[in-house]
């Protein structure tokens, strides 16, 4: 008996695909360029890649369509997303190219783009997953490949150690996470996040809550807890960031995070809408532990990578706090007015990307030119490379939240976000935390400026790796100002919750 | 006589004791013996669902590769070269259990207030019947249903052969070697294990290097190709 | 079913979860911890075919076919990853390679 | 198929399990005189005419030696390992069917002990379950030529699954069923283009197929020229090394009702499983073209072992992944392709 064939929609899924065939067709170039061409040719096809898929993505804006029976969604939601990702990969590339090639003993260049370019693609399929098995799939996609790329410079201990941490505490996750699938699917007899936010819409009303439903929202909470490091799952952090080559820590500090927040979104505030009382509450706990905790270790430490590690767990805190000020977008299903919390939390994550990524870029800078991660192979940075202190001076500016910065824009977006949802205490804490976290990054800059010299620095040519910071530096000044129009983009993400029912096979 | 009741209670008993031992014993070796039992009589649990493709892929996946690559590396690796890992604190840890109890308590809760699960599908035994058995229900559901999951699926496998390749195999330091000759082997051609090749890591830890061999010289290095099995690497 | 229930099956997972989870934080070896993760994931696949059997629907058995993709290459990364761990500081003897060869 | 009373079921199944016994015995004669004659020599002679009590001979020697266990083993482990070989070389054949279902005495017979709608993964899980017995007994030695053996028969096992695997895809896309007696009766209808009638034995539509599963399965079973785990030259015989007496026994039985199981598997896939001419009249002559086949089929296996020497370990793993695993992909596309086109589907 044959099956129906099914013909899907093709044009929605090109972006996808150009990652797809550049993962390809990287492993091929690994394979068949010569050793000596490979960082030349592989970072241009990288980039050239990363960039056509962005275009193709900017081209669906607007679509609002579902394909192959509803697993995947082509709304503006998974192009935000999926721009926030490609333009982390694209960075990552900048960055990690001449430190690949050049630091820890030369690392193969190949297939380091190839799991990349892989972890890109599972990141981009959980940003526009409709369905719990593809969004099960698509996290895994990710996070296997950044297991891989954390272990990257296994020649060194603490890369493997930290890989090795972050391997287990993650398979762990996911086995929490899918048991909590597990439960879902039970209450509700379908994978789909549309049919299961309609099935739950009939079942729940009033008070009486099954206590499935709430068992595999917490087991959910926790395993995604785990996958975006919020605080009391967040032990592989620290060495797992400080053990990664730096190009992937900013990349780690980015895109699976990105993955997690989709993740998040597309399951909470799609498939589990009308538990939102419940999880709510979970969010907003989570994340006043997140960020006074993260806060406050990062103050004790000297590491600037280990700070930099505690401060993405910080900004975790940030980017779920504008989770909790989700309100409701006129109940399920509606097209009301757009709700300022996500739309606070898609703009956080671009905004976080540039920052980041460009803060662990200038560490890898430093680390070029022979120094270590140390505090005081900052100091005296500004004298002898006034161009690279200024650089991250910037970033750490921004992540702090000093206006006109990116950071700051972010931040208050939040908190506005957090008023409006009458959060007062969580926007209170932000406050107070971002100024405590001036602290530990303002540190950083004064031993720049204000030291002597300790170490001395080789002379290194990474033109690359320049070219990616001088992007950064403007996008984190110049991007701010144009907040506003990127927040009404992040807005049109509430067309998720419409997209077309009759689903398309 | 309830039969399909005490096979369940019987392969149930052995699947948790199993998992018991497998946590309980000293000798990881047991303990991954003890998990291919417990993975058998899982698939017995599934046989007794109605889910003989799932029984089967249990026992070729988990224990026929998984489990047969787990003892693989547990008999290559010697256990004291391995950090032991602190997932938390000791104090930690003992919450920990407690809070595992408590998970327990509440999901026995929720199995037993569980009043409905959901709307019911077309999946019944008798459509499955019809459609010719449960691999022919299941190939169906995932070659529409689940076809773009399917696909990517096989990305998450790639990422693993990759990783596996790139963490496993011994280094190739250096450039590829050209003059290949019948190399059908496990390993890349290995290249120079000098110490200038061996850069130090960001915070100057001590390199892996080779503990007191020399660096061969660079004419012997040329010629070399890690053509053997993988077994000289054992510490056995 | 008879007289088996759905709730067997999910009780029977429960215990197997849970034995995993506390193994995970009881346990130190690594590849202990690694044997109790795998059977976590087991004991959620037992879940997902009994609340298919429940809900007479055939997703949860997809769900399992993934999941198992997943954890088999999941083993292949971590295993990679323990096995370049246990072989720092260890290379092998290149003369003695070279004259095993031919 | 009809629905036959458990204890015709289980009667079926005894005599399927003597048969195999009985058969495995006289496999290492007839190993033993075909590799005589290859070699120039006699084989056994003594032991009743033209040797053939020799396989009782050996049994009674066998169980006559000492039973040691090694100072250092793992005594709980060292037991059961060589069971688990023999049991699960044994529970394989249970859904191997050795024919159809038959008339004997006016009641309806089914020549096989179950019929799963998975049979054919069915043996190779269960393949794979069994090479526990290998590598936990190697381990339980204590041993380290036993170790190598055993990790050598790990790894070789893993790689060749996939590939034994991978090579029925094939024949599962064209018969639509994981069923053997489904994919038997297939087999027994012959295609008929014009006046001539084609069989549709599988190894006419499945070349590649059948070749690779070929390969495959001897390796599968450790033989020669695959038999690195216990390759004897390097390895003091591998897993085996400590093993002695009737512990030994069972290893020794495990392999050779494994390349029977293999030999009748193979038939039943490639070679139509009992079908040959006249075998749709006379069930009993079905047996007999199976028994045929599956004598062909040993004599290949001990024909390598005369000719070819053994592979080197990293030429073993080279030619499953590089070799092996992209022709049976590549099977397993084309097929799926004509497939596709003789549903009218594409084109």
């Amino acid at each position: 008996m044959p099956l129906d064939l099914i013909k899907p929609e093709w044009g929605l899924v090109v972006p996808q695909l150009i990652v797809f065939f550049l993962a390809i067709i990287l492993m091929l170039g690994d394979a068949f360029i010569p050793r000596e061409r490979h960082y030349i040719l592989l970072t241009a096809i990288s980039i050239i890649g990363y960039v056509a898929a962005g275009i193709a993505l900017i081209w669906q804006y607007g679509e609002n369509k579902a394909t192959f029976y509803g697993l995947f969604r082509a709304d503006d939601l998974g192009v935000f997303l999926g721009m926030t990702i490609l333009v982390a990969a694209l960075l990552t590339v900048f960055v990690s190219a001449s430190y690949v090639e050049y630091l820890e003993g030369r690392m193969p260049l190949g297939e380091f783009y190839v799991l990349l370019a892989l972890s890109t693609l599972g990141a981009l399929i959980v940003a526009i997953a409709g369905d719990l098995i593809l969004l099960f799939i698509g996290i895994e996609l990710s996070s296997l490949a950044t297991y891989v790329l954390t272990a990257y410079a296994k020649r060194r201990e603490t890369s493997l150690e930290g890989a090795l941490k972050y391997y287990l505490l993650g398979i762990f996750a996911s086995a929490i996470m899918v048991y909590g699938f597990a439960w879902i699917y039970g209450a509700t007899g379908t994978t789909d996040l549309t049919e299961i936010a309609r099935v739950l819409q009939a079942s729940v009303s009033g008070d009486h809550r099954e206590a499935s439903l709430l068992l595999g929202l917490l087991l959910i909470i926790v395993g995604v807890g785990f996958k975006m490091a919020a605080v009391p799952f967040h032990f592989w952090t620290p060495d797992a960031y400080d053990g990664a080559p730096t190009p992937v820590t900013g990349f780690m500090s980015s895109v699976p995070k990105t993955a997690a927040f989709a993740l998040a979104i597309r399951l909470l505030v799609q498939g589990l809408a009308p538990l939102r009382d419940d999880w709510l509450i979970l969010i907003a706990i989570l994340a006043f532990i997140t960020m006074t905790f993260a806060n406050i270790v990062a103050v004790a430490q000297r590491d600037v990578k280990r700070m930099l590690a505690y401060s993405s767990v910080a900004h975790t805190g940030y980017m779920l706090a504008g989770l909790a000020a989700y309100k409701s977008v006129s109940g399920f299903g509606g097209t009301g007015s757009g709700d300022f919390g996500i739309s606070s939390v898609l703009f956080y994550l671009l905004a976080y990307a540039f920052t980041n990524i460009g803060a662990f870029a200038v560490v890898a800078w430093v680390q070029h030119r022979g120094n270590g991660l140390d505090l005081d192979d900052y100091a005296g940075l500004a004298a002898k490379e006034p161009l690279a202190a200024a650089a991250l001076s910037v970033f750490l500016l921004s992540l702090m939240g000093m206006p006109p910065l990116l950071g700051f824009y972010a931040k208050y977006y939040v908190i506005v976000a957090l008023l409006d949802a009458k959060l007062l205490w969580l926007a209170i804490a932000i406050v107070v935390l971002s100024a405590i976290s001036a602290f530990y990054y303002l540190r950083v800059v004064a031993v720049m400026y204000f030291s002597e010299a300790k170490v001395e620095h080789k002379k290194v040519s990474t033109p690359l790796l320049n070219i990616g910071i001088a992007g950064m530096v403007i996008a984190v000044i110049a991007v701010g100002f144009f907040s506003s129009g990127i927040l009404n983009l992040a807005d049109h993400w509430t067309q998720a919750l419409s997209v077309a029912q009759a689903v398309t096979p | 006589m309830p039969w399909d009741l005490i096979f369940f209670y019987i392969i149930g008993a052995i699947s948790v004791l199993a998992a018991l031992g497998m946590v309980a014993s000293p000798n990881p070796i047991h303990s991954g013996i003890l998990l291919v039992v417990c993975f058998l009589n899982v698939a017995g649990i599934f046989v007794m669902l109605g889910a003989e493709f799932l029984a089967i892929v249990q026992v070729i996946v988990y224990t026929g590769a998984i489990l047969v690559l787990l003892l693989f590396v547990l008999m290559l690796v010697d256990p004291h070269e391995l950090p032991s890992f602190y997932l938390a604190q000791p104090l930690q840890r003992g919450v920990g259990v407690l809070l595992g109890l408590i998970l327990l308590l509440e999901i026995g809760a929720a199995i037993v207030t569980q009043t409905q699960f959901g709307p019911k599908g077309n999946a019944t035994p008798a459509n499955i019947a019809a459609m010719g058995g449960n691999v022919q229900a299941l190939g169906s559901v995932l070659q529409t249903n689940y076809l773009l999951a399917f696909e990517v699926v096989s990305l998450v496998l790639i990422t693993g052969i990759i990783g596996a390749i790139v963490l496993a195999v011994p280094e190739r330091l250096g450039q590829r070697i050209g003059t290949l000759r019948s190399t059908i082997s496990l390993g890349h051609p290995r290249g120079l294990d000098h110490p200038a090749a061996l850069m130090a890591g960001p915070r100057n830890e001590t390199p892996i290097v080779t503990k007191e061999r020399k660096a061969p010289e660079p004419a012997a290095v040329r010629r070399l190709v890690m053509a053997k099995d993988p077994d000289d690497f054992t510490s056995v | 079913m008879g007289h088996l229930g759905v709730e067997h099956y999910l009780f029977l997972s429960a215990i197997l979860f849970i034995i995993g989870l506390m193994g995970v934080l009881v346990r130190r070896n690594l590849l202990i911890i690694f044997m109790c993760v795998e059977l976590m994931m087991t004991a959620v696949n037992i879940s997902l075919v009994a609340f298919g059997t429940a809900t007479d629907t055939l997703n949860g058995q997809a769900f399992v076919v993934f999941t198992v993709a997943v954890a088999a290459a999941e083993a292949a990364v971590g295993l990679g990853i323990i096995l370049a761990l246990s072989r720092r500081g260890k290379t092998v003897d290149v003369d003695d390679m070279h004259s095993l060869r031919d | 198929m009809a629905q036959e009373p458990m204890w015709l079921t289980f009667i079926v199944a005894f005599i399927i399990m003597n048969v195999l016994l009985v058969g495995m015995a006289y496999t290492t004669w007839y190993e033993r005189k075909v590799l005589a004659a290859m070699q120039d020599r006699l084989g056994p002679t003594r032991s009743g005419p033209h040797g053939l009590l020799q396989p009782l001979a050996d049994a009674v020697k066998l169980l006559g030696k000492e039973d040691l266990i090694p100072a250092g083993a793992d005594r709980v482990l060292f037991f059961f390992a060589p069971l688990v070989v023999f049991v699960a070389a044994l529970v394989s054949v249970a859904v191997i069917p050795f024919g159809g279902t038959v008339q004997i005495g006016g009641r309806a017979v089914n020549l096989y002990a179950t019929d799963l709608n998975v049979g054919a993964l069915f043996v190779l899980a269960i393949g794979s379950a069994g090479v526990y017995g290998i590598i936990v007994g190697a381990w339980a030695s204590a041993n380290r030529y036993s170790l190598l053996g055993g990790l050598r028969a790990a790894a070789q096992v893993i790689s060749y699954e996939l590939v034994l695997g991978l090579s029925l895809v094939g024949i599962f896309i064209i018969t639509g069923s994981l069923s053997l007696r489904e994919i038997m009766e297939q087999q027994q209808r012959s295609i008929e283009i014009g006046p001539l009638h084609i069989s549709n034995w599988f190894i006419l539509s499945q070349p590649l197929a059948f070749v690779l599963f070929l390969i495959a399965a001897v390796a599968e079973t450790n033989r020669a020229p695959f038999d690195l785990p216990e390759a004897e030259t390097e390895l003091v015989s591998g897993f085996h090394t400590e093993y002695s007496a009737f512990r030994f026994s069972f290893y020794f039985l495990g392999e050779y009702i494994n390349m029977l199981v293999v030999s009748l598997f193979a038939s039943t896939l490639f070679l139509g499983g009992p079908s040959g001419p006249g075998s749709e009249k006379y069930w009993g002559l079905g047996l007999v073209w199976l028994f045929i086949k599956v004598a062909v089929f040993m004599f290949f296996y001990i024909w390598l072992r005369a000719t070819l020497p053994r592979f080197r370990f990293d030429q073993l793993m080279g030619v499953a992944w590089k070799v092996l695993l992209p022709l049976a992909l590549l099977n397993i596309v084309i097929t799926a392709f004509i497939r596709l086109i003789a549903n009218g589907q594409i084109f």
